[in-house]
């Protein structure tokens, strides 16, 4: 085996402090040397490939610079020479020798070490190749809140197939319930619907093929060859349904909404709210008389087009695709503030979380977008206290970044409708992100009616009633201490995970970070992209945000499926994998270690197999195998060994 | 004439065992040494071990 | 008779369980003596030294060596068999890997020697006597082989040609590789490459054990007598350790069947220079230490360090067959 | 016992995502530290084979390091806790085998911390120069 040196001098950067004809001395003679002075050069590179040709050399071992910065150099001029480009080591003489050595005797020592370890290694290595898998170009989305929408009609409008799964049965997620929306105080489903229009009948809508009440059960296989499972309920309405909601009038039976946080009724046959899109009536059976053994047929009779709407034998559905790609957008839940008894939540009707102010704000809530007490009384003492359960050990450490915005949106949505009521904010600290939140914050600011208070920990508010159905807040700080009374209180919440993402998160074995949201790639560089390849995060899925934040995510998580998802395009498969060879013994020590899931057993087979799409080739399961039966490649026990050995001995 | 028998090893037993019959100038024997040569050093290496490591260890003292 | 190829048995410094594991072959020792010529074995036959120094080299056709060396007598017979066969095996742990005996690389030389001889409580020696390679007396010169600071596998002293796993390799594989060199010879094929691991497979003793394995997750380590294992279920995944997964197959999963872990003792699988290295490797990936999101160094290290204190002695039982043969073939000396 | 002129053998095993490239970050501030250390680069700190270490002793190291990326930051998500956990118990087998613990270091080093990386390795070649050279077997 003819091994070739190339030693280059980077200039002088690398021969003012390397002796190299010391080290070209101390070659045997198998090794041919030669010089070169800037190796990545245009020259240098022709140099060398015309060295590499002419000596006949079948490995190179070349003393250059990191390998971070130029192993791809070197890898190219191998193949224009005709080799293999794994069949090449580079000793990094520059940044990690000459660079940081002063004395010439030490560092050309130092360089000698590790070029003999290189050549040790370099005899051991295997050429290796690239492989290409093919893939399916289509894609799910899971959940259809603002970040899943603009990932699919994003998608749809590239001519992607998409599957948009949603777990309720309307689309639009949590902002299209509300009336307005910070900053600049949009109307949410004026905002939101022209989108969802778009998804539902819109230029590129027949590349969305949307399932509501749908949930993901099952998903095998990986990045680009994806079979999911999903399981729908059934709506027991069907699509020609024209949404008159004739029916909704006819229907005997009642249940508390929960679209409306429970605060008003709905029929057994409904429609979440007012305005709800798919605008298709939706039977709960756990309401309905018939799924009761009863013989009603009042929402049949009612409806203009009489049975052929009704689909009361419908059943629960499970069917499959294949997708290339999964998107996460399943959105988030407010921190649960019950668990704070002394803000009374729960316990007293008049303190609310801010989904049910928002609610009530809505001109399709259940007050019809009055604010009222309980008791139907019209508040003057609103209290809105921020940070709730948030920036504390004990519940949620962080800041979600969004609640202040709200707040003072809601101080204004307040003030509007009701001049005279009193408002006053309890926070911890103010968060007014962005450009615009200024204005809703600076509007609150010279409210008159407006009063701000800090506090410094939740437990500084003890919130009971009185006998006249006020609610009194005691509240004590460091700086202060008071008692107020108030019609009303609304709280802000941290945001949180939704429970889905748990149990979602085990089905895709996506992780979870420290507060349970799904575990980006990389916080900054690679905040939509999950950890498993192939899986991607929008929205408040992955951490709180506002829609804004929320809808860039769904375009940007596109933009990565386009170029990451190919059609037509094979994937190609890095060559430095692991394998595991029939020496396996089944120990399944390895498959838990791995944290691409790259790793299965084969039970025909009888030991573990690695799949070359998912493996990124660390080499922990390798280290592992107590069999030696697991080989990293490029990377392999016996050429670490000989570098190891090369450099000592 | 004195003679000097060595039986090397003793053999049809187990273990390592050497005799060595010293004659003396009549042929009959003077001195008998009996040398064993072998010595692995349980007494040494089974202090420290588990206790539950001492069956199968010792039962590695002899194996006929 | 004459023509019969000629077979040696030798121990060096092992236990005999070998010789008796050859004996376990039962009447098939018949067949094997239609093949061979018993010339020597000290356990069995009266042949002495002197007469094996008295053949001429390549005379023995195979000699299974057993025993490990630990004195000047046993590398002496290494070397002297070496020179009369034309195949020399590492027959058995001991002489493929030190072996139990091998242990004794956790001390000094001198610091065993004083264990035996002095501070025995069932030894009476007043004077401290230590044996010694010289000796006079009034008859002459004694001699005994020196003791070695280390124990050393045949390989370490000469060159081997194959090498048969186990403490003791089990009878049937003996049979087999007996009967694949008879084969062999008988049809003319060649043997294999120099340096080949007989009578034993390339895997683990996982792939001869049937219990269920499934994912493991190690929060605390068993000792034998803590808990009755489950006879269904991996004993590693009950926190027993079993050396199994980290020990070259061929005994056909024995301990594990009756409900014992693997001690190791047909050492480390093809490929696997070190079998201790294999195992820290192997159980050091696989402690449940919890979800560590978001733990200190400190706590993570702590929950470790729990889990690692339930293990006694981390060389009598990664090492109890292959210390010498180990990459660092024992405890480092000189301080 | 104080040994002059005793340079410690140190074979360093750096992941190529964080002390890697922490290693190039001070050659590329040139900052020096002893030429005492020969790099072994691996994709992660994961991969590195308890053998290897052994091997590194065998062959001569007087000191064995392997620096990862910091907790929660590996680039193959938990690699390094594996490294740490083996780390703990081969630091056990070694003491054990008369490798005393400040031959065999495992630390945190992020692709910025340059200069983390020189003083580990200066500190570790300090405590070692103290202790001496490893008896060769």
């Amino acid at each position: 085996m003819k091994i070739g040196l190339y030693l280059c001098k980077c200039g002088n950067n690398i021969s003012e402090k390397i002796d190299i004809e010391r080290v070209k001395g101390e070659m045997s003679k198998e090794v041919y040397v030669e010089e070169v002075s800037f190796a990545c050069s245009e020259d240098g590179k022709q140099q060398i490939e015309l060295s590499l040709r002419e000596n006949n050399i079948e490995r190179m071992v070349i003393v250059a610079c990191s390998p971070r910065e130029h192993e791809r150099t070197f890898m190219k001029v191998m193949e224009s020479a005709g080799l293999n480009p794994y069949l090449m080591q580079m000793v990094n003489a520059r940044e990690q020798i000459a660079w940081v050595t002063e004395d010439i005797e030490r560092a050309t020592e130092k360089a000698l070490r590790h070029i003999k370890g290189a050549i040790k290694r370099v005899s051991l290595h295997q050429p290796l190749e690239k492989k290409e898998v093919s893939i399916c170009p289509d894609i799910l989305v899971l959940g259809a809140g603002p970040a899943g929408l603009k990932a699919a009609l994003s998608l749809a409008s590239a001519g992607r197939k998409v599957y948009l799964v949603e777990k309720s049965p309307v689309i639009g997620g949590m902002p299209v319930r509300y009336e307005e929306l910070f900053p600049n105080l949009e109307c949410g489903p004026c905002m939101l619907e022209p989108m969802l229009g778009e998804v539902l009948h819109g230029e590129y809508s027949e590349n969305i093929e949307l399932h509501t009440l749908s949930e993901l059960v099952e998903v095998t296989g990986f990045f680009g060859n994806f079979n999911v499972k999903i399981r729908k309920r059934p709506r027991y309405v069907d699509s020609t349904c024209v949404g008159c909601g004739e029916c909704v009038a006819a229907c005997p039976v009642s249940t508390p909404n929960e679209f409306n946080f429970g605060m008003n009724q709905r029929k057994a046959v409904d429609f979440p709210f007012a305005g709800a899109l798919p605008n298709i009536a939706w039977i709960d059976d756990k309401t309905c008389l018939r799924f009761h053994n009863q013989e009603c047929t009042a929402c049949i009779e009612a409806c203009p087009l009489g049975e052929v709407v009704f689909r009361f034998d419908e059943e629960i559905e499970l069917f499959e695709r294949q997708v290339g790609a999964i998107v996460l957008a399943i959105g988030a839940n407010l921190y649960d503030c019950s668990r704070i008894p002394n803000l009374g939540y729960g316990r007293e009707a008049d303190v609310l979380n801010a989904w049910e102010f928002e609610r009530m704000l809505a001109s399709n809530g259940p007050t019809g977008g009055e604010i009222k007490t309980s008791k139907g009384k019209s508040p003057q003492r609103i209290a809105i206290i921020h940070c709730v359960g948030s920036l504390d050990e004990r519940y949620v450490q962080y800041c979600s970044g969004i609640c202040c915005s709200y707040a003072f949106k809601f101080n204004h949505m307040i003030s509007q409708k009701l001049p005279e009521a009193e408002i006053y904010h309890f926070y911890k600290e103010l968060v007014i992100p962005g450009k615009e939140s200024i204005v809703l914050f600076n509007h609150a600011k010279h409210n008159p009616k407006a009063h701000f208070i800090r506090y410094d920990t939740i437990d500084a508010f003890e919130i009971t009633s009185n006998t006249d159905g006020e609610i009194l807040l005691r509240v004590k700080t460091e700086e202060f201490e008071g008692e107020f009374l108030f019609d009303l209180i609304v709280l802000c919440p941290a945001m949180v995970p939704i429970e889905d993402t748990k149990e979602l998160g085990r089905i895709l074995e996506a992780t979870q970070d420290k507060y349970g949201f799904f575990e980006e790639l990389h916080n900054r560089l690679d905040a939509v992209q999950s950890k498993i390849k192939g899986i991607y995060l929008a929205g408040t899925c992955q951490s709180p945000m506002d829609i804004q934040k929320a809808i860039n995510h769904g375009v940007a998580v596109a933009g990565y499926i386009l170029s990451n998802l190919v059609e037509g395009r094979k994937i190609e498969i890095k060559p430095i994998v692991a394998q595991v060879s029939d020496r396996c013994s089944g120990c399944k020590i390895c498959i838990m270690l791995c944290p691409y899931k790259a790793l299965s057993f084969d039970e025909n087979l009888g030991r573990t197999v690695v799949n070359e799409v998912l493996c990124q080739g660390c080499g922990t399961c390798v280290a592992a195998c107590p069999a030696g039966a697991a080989i990293a490649k490029h990377f392999t026990t016996e050429q670490i060994l000989a570098e190891i050995e090369g450099g000592l001995r | 004439m004195k003679r000097r028998i060595t039986i090397d090893p003793i053999t049809r037993l187990e273990g390592h065992g050497k005799i060595e019959i010293f004659l003396n100038e009549e042929g009959d024997v003077e001195n008998v040494y009996l040398q064993v040569p072998e010595l692995r050093g349980f007494e040494k290496f089974v202090v420290g071990r588990a206790a539950e490591d001492m069956p199968v260890i010792l039962n590695r003292i002899c194996g006929v | 008779m004459a023509n019969k190829p000629k077979l040696a048995v030798y121990w060096a410094a092992s236990c005999g369980g070998c010789e008796i594991a050859l004996a376990n072959l039962n009447e098939k020792l018949l067949e094997v003596l239609e093949h061979f010529d018993f010339v020597f074995c000290p356990c069995l036959l009266d042949t002495k030294y002197k007469d094996v120094e008295a053949m001429a080299d390549g005379e023995i056709f195979i000699t299974l060596f057993n025993g490990a060396i630990r004195n000047e007598e046993n590398e002496h017979m290494a070397k002297i068999l070496r020179k009369k066969s034309k195949i020399l095996i590492a027959y058995g742990s001991c002489a493929y890997e030190g072996c139990i005996p091998g242990l004794g690389n956790m001390y000094h030389g001198d610091e065993i020697l004083k264990a035996v001889f002095i501070d025995s409580p069932t030894t009476e020696n007043p004077n401290k006597l230590l044996p010694m390679t010289k000796t006079e007396t009034k008859d002459g010169v004694l001699t005994l082989p020196a003791f070695y600071e280390k124990v050393k596998t045949l390989s370490m002293v000469t060159e081997v040609d194959y090498y048969i796993p186990g403490c003791p390799p089990e009878p049937h594989k003996i049979w087999e590789v007996i009967s694949f060199v008879v084969e062999k010879l008988s049809t003319g094929q060649s043997l294999p490459p120099k340096g080949a691991i007989l009578g034993a497979g390339s895997s683990t003793v996982c792939i001869e054990c049937d219990r269920k394995k499934e994912n493991k997750k190690i929060k605390t380590f068993k000792r034998i007598y803590e808990i009755i294992p489950n006879s269904e279920i991996c004993l590693l995944e009950q926190g027993i350790i079993c050396m199994g997964i980290a020990t070259r197959d061929g005994c056909g999963a024995l301990c594990p069947k009756v409900n014992m872990p693997c001690t190791g003792c047909y050492g480390p699988p093809e490929d696997v220079l070190d079998q201790g290295a294999k195992m820290i490797a192997a159980l050091g990936s696989v402690l449940d230490i919890g979800d560590t999101k978001g733990l200190s160094e400190e706590e993570i290290n702590r929950r470790i360090n729990e889990i690692l204190n339930t293990i006694p002695d981390l060389v009598g039982t990664f090492y109890k067959y292959s210390l010498p043969g180990s990459i660092l073939q024992g405890k480092i000396k000189g301080r | 016992m104080i040994n002059k002129g005793f340079e410690p053998k140190i074979v360093a095993f750096l992941c190529n995502w964080c002390s890697y490239a922490a290693a190039d970050k001070a050659g590329a501030a040139q900052n020096t530290y002893p030429p005492n250390v020969n790099v072994i680069r691996v994709m992660c700190s994961g991969r590195v084979d308890p053998q290897f270490v052994m091997k590194a002793f065998k062959d001569g190291a007087d000191g064995v390091i392997i620096l990862a990326c910091h907790l929660g930051d590996c680039h193959y998500k938990e690699g390094n806790y594996r490294a740490v956990q083996r780390y703990r118990m081969l630091t056990r087998l070694l003491d054990e085998l008369g490798i005393e613990k400040e031959r065999f270091l495992f630390d945190f080093v992020s692709a910025g911390e340059g200069d983390k990386f020189v003083n580990v390795l200066k500190d570790m070649g300090e405590k070692i120069k103290k202790i001496g050279p490893l008896p060769k077997t």
